[in-house]
């Protein structure tokens, strides 16, 4: 099984980053997928907060919706969407924020409200914001997957859903911001971590195969590698059999969508 | 005391042109019967509110029942877009749509003011995202104990809010369970509340996460089975994502929309 | 993850002299067993926080373990006077016992706001009376949408809270039902928590109107039959009304007391 | 069975007062035992609310607390507390607050905290305020249930637990408090409601038997009587009986305490 697809690799590295026994709120599409992917191989206490109010949900095929009943019958507890924000997000009890987006820019800032033009007239009008805003302010930590382009990471986001290190360090400590911010962001290409001095987006790793070069020509912005760039080490075989078992057994196709 | 009455003198009743409407159910339990009645009965000017506009908005939208939308995600769930809201946005189409756009915490948060009698809630929510920047509905409070600076929304008070149950008995007492999502929350904020279920009981055998509303919370009850497809109503129905996902190219295009609401909707009843 | 624990070792480990402590359960679920445990390990220089403190804080202040109470309701339920609280309050023997009153309201939303993060939450409350006057944590503030003045009471985040449930899993997650009061909150609202229950089973069936805290909400999880009583713990055990009538000749007197909770509390144990 | 005690009329009295199909946020003792009666009596359809999250609870004893078992196990609805006081009671969807009190004044302030000295060094320290200061509040309309004397009913109260009518006529609207006040006050001598124009409290009725020397020697005011002074009907056979059996079938001894 030595042959697997970009988005194989961006799903099973961003499982990887999923600590066993650690609680991660997930939004849907692709941080569903990876979450899911984690519990089956590497981090089956991985506790899936959904914000339907699904605290600690097992599903045993990926849900195409944050609110499909499978969730609701195998979580430890189903609170309403007012306890799930109040309670269990915004006091930071929650270790990662696993989110999508539409448009990511040099300093983690998040777009998924809308692109071109103006808000009150979009070029293209996006779902809008969910709940990332409030995900990208209080967990622990955030983990962003996002497909890298030079249309989808650019150097600034027309519309700040939600906030990731703003214009750079200090602006989270300004803004008493209870979370650490984007700590990794997952693509097909590779992973970029947050310079930690100045908290620009920086690559750090190359997935097997991808290219410096086709990571800067899918970057907006002029994208510094860090020293000691590494590769990813490629997908295993029961990481791989296990995500395709899971998208066979889902409807769920993965695309993009942060509800 | 809830009056158990027919969907459609429900809507009738209770429903008007130029109402604030929030129909509610988070993914699961969403009224789609009462979606069409509404476009049945051709109700015009409406302020919908809900927090995922979803599929049920989409056809309100597309078929001119709206005005303005109040809302914290307009996609259709692991699909994409919802095409009719983008045209509306984006063109115009069918008519200029307002929006007032909250995320999911300050969305729930307002309807817990308007359930509590309070005239705003606070949370710790949108800072440094431009929401803030766009949303009149969104203002600064300050902590008089510790001066800490946090987020408060103004309280939503529905003219009437319309959600969907398992089961009510005769009496007008409701209950549901599974994802409840924000219902209980709508239903005490509202002015006016109608439930649709998908059966009427002698008495309601208590279920686990199940939220009763008592039937003096509550205005109108109508019977409509299977009124929350394509969305889902657990122990009853599953979710159609084979529909969510068809709905994509059903949308996209005006007259392919208007064509299929004609016949799936509007033909729907014999008095249209 | 909760861990399990002896009560002993839960009250060693979790509770400190000088802790802001909140032991809750309303009527029902009533964690007498760790505070007795908290008698016996002489805690002292207590803040207890608790809406109605009952026979339980009678107790903790009758034997000089508290130095402040922050409360609603501090009365007998059905009896009448708390002989011990009075004595304190009235005469200060063991020791005077500064007080922080509230309305249920007030601390319910005090909890509230604790498990939220915030550090206030907003009420319609305490309006004309006289509470507003004596208590420092009562103020108003002002609805930046209407102007409205309401009344806000700053969060309570004891050090560490207690309750008592009917079970948990041996992974630690917590099932409770029946009257589940302010329970969630006070947990959630705690820096540490401690959870007493009745049995500890392999798996935590559902049951109608239950309360589930995950074993990552919770610090320890103590086995302690019976730890409601003379509350009730619904399900396992029905409330002692006899004996919370009979505490009213028990605490009256001092001596009477003293020797009760020596025979009954403090002798409870060997190592005591 | 034409012999009653003064507590029995005053309960029955009192029960006459629930309208059926009304709710009544229930305190404990005295007036728990009077909405228990209407509800086995003339108000079936009473939804009784108690301050525990017991919503339409239907106990066929009385119950000694707010939160015994029998409260639950017979409500349509148990719900938090939080949720009791702030989506059930704060918003004034409830029709009736029933209270007792340990001190009554003229203008129908109660009093549950202290008498005597300073409220730090109180000469007797009550329990407090319990649910009742945002009862009396917002329910739309109070109904006062206490024993009658020069003790309890005072010109002014030492304290005010619970706002009635403050200082007289417009207090509550300047206050803007959402119920209209204590409508009516069941004593074990009569009936006392508040004058419309000045809002202070007129013996408006007598119980059979008692005069107005008595009330007005039990109350701590110059008590008004209203031109129109009427005499409560007795106590019905069928009344006694089943208030006899309810408190027969309970612990409670109906003493004062509104928990």
């Amino acid at each position: 099984m030595s042959n697997w697809t970009a988005d194989e690799m961006m799903t099973i590295a961003a499982a990887r980053q999923l600590r066993d026994g650690t609680s991660c709120f997930v939004g849907i599409g692709l941080p569903s997928t990876a979450a899911n992917l984690a519990r089956a191989t590497h981090a089956p206490g991985l506790v899936l907060i959904y914000e339907s109010g699904c605290l600690g949900a097992k599903p045993d095929r990926l849900p195409l919706s944050i609110g499909d009943g499978i969730l609701a019958d195998t979580a430890d507890a189903v609170v309403s969407v007012p306890e799930v924000f109040n309670y269990w997000l915004q006091p930071g009890r929650i270790d990662i924020g696993f989110l999508g987006g539409a448009q990511l820019d040099r300093y983690g800032n998040i777009n998924t409200t809308a692109i071109g033009g103006d808000y009150r007239d979009p070029k293209v009008r996006l779902p809008g914001a969910g709940g990332a805003p409030e995900i990208a302010a209080s967990c622990r930590e955030v983990v962003v997957i996002m497909r890298q382009s030079r249309r989808t990471f650019v150097e600034r986001v027309d519309f700040v859903t939600s906030f990731g290190y703003g214009t750079g360090a200090g602006d989270r400590e300004r803004l008493g911001l209870r979370g650490a911010g984007p700590q990794v962001v997952i693509t097909d290409l590779g992973i970029l971590q947050p310079d930690p001095s100045t908290r620009e987006l920086v690559l750090t790793r190359l997935h097997p195969g991808a290219t410096v070069e086709q990571a800067r020509a899918a970057t907006g912005w002029r994208l510094r590698v860090a020293d000691d760039l590494r590769t990813t080490e490629q997908p295993g075989d029961s990481e791989l059999s296990v995500l395709r078992a899971l998208k066979a057994a889902s409807a769920d196709d993965g695309s993009a969508s942060t509800a | 005391m809830a009056e158990i009455v027919s969907l459609a003198e429900g809507v009738a009743e209770l429903v008007n042109d130029g109402d604030t409407v929030a129909l509610e159910g988070f993914t699961h339990l969403i009224p789609f019967a009462a979606g069409h009645e509404i476009v049945r009965q051709r109700r015009r000017d409406l302020e919908l509110v809900r927090m995922t506009p979803d599929v049920i908005y989409d056809q309100l939208i597309g078929m001119g029942c709206a005005r303005r939308l109040v809302f914290s995600w307009g996609g259709n769930p692991g699909v994409g877009s919802l095409h009719r809201f983008r045209d509306a946005v984006e063109h115009g189409w069918p008519a200029p749509l307002e929006i007032e756009e909250h995320s999911h915490a300050g969305m729930a948060n307002r309807y817990v003011a308007g359930a509590s009698g309070l005239p705003f809630a606070v949370l710790s929510g949108y800072t440094g995202t431009d929401l803030a920047r766009h949303t009149a509905t969104i203002k600064p409070v300050t902590c008089p104990f510790t001066g800490d600076v946090l987020t408060a929304v103004p309280a939503l008070n529905p003219d009437v809010t319309i959600v969907h149950a398992q089961r009510a008995d005769r009496a007008g007492n409701v209950q549901m369970w599974g994802i409840t999502g924000v219902q209980k929350e709508a239903v005490l904020a509202a002015r006016r509340s109608l439930v649709t279920v998908e059966e009427i009981v002698d008495s309601l055998a208590p279920v686990p996460t199940q939220v009763v509303l008592p039937t003096w919370a509550v205005n109108a009850v109508a019977l409509a089975p299977g009124g929350s497809h394509p969305s889902y109503t657990q122990g009853y129905s599953v979710r159609d994502n084979t529909f969510y996902q068809s709905w994509d190219a059903i949308s996209r295009d005006r007259d392919t929309f208007t064509g299929w609401m004609r016949q799936h909707v509007l033909g729907a009843r014999r008095d249209t």
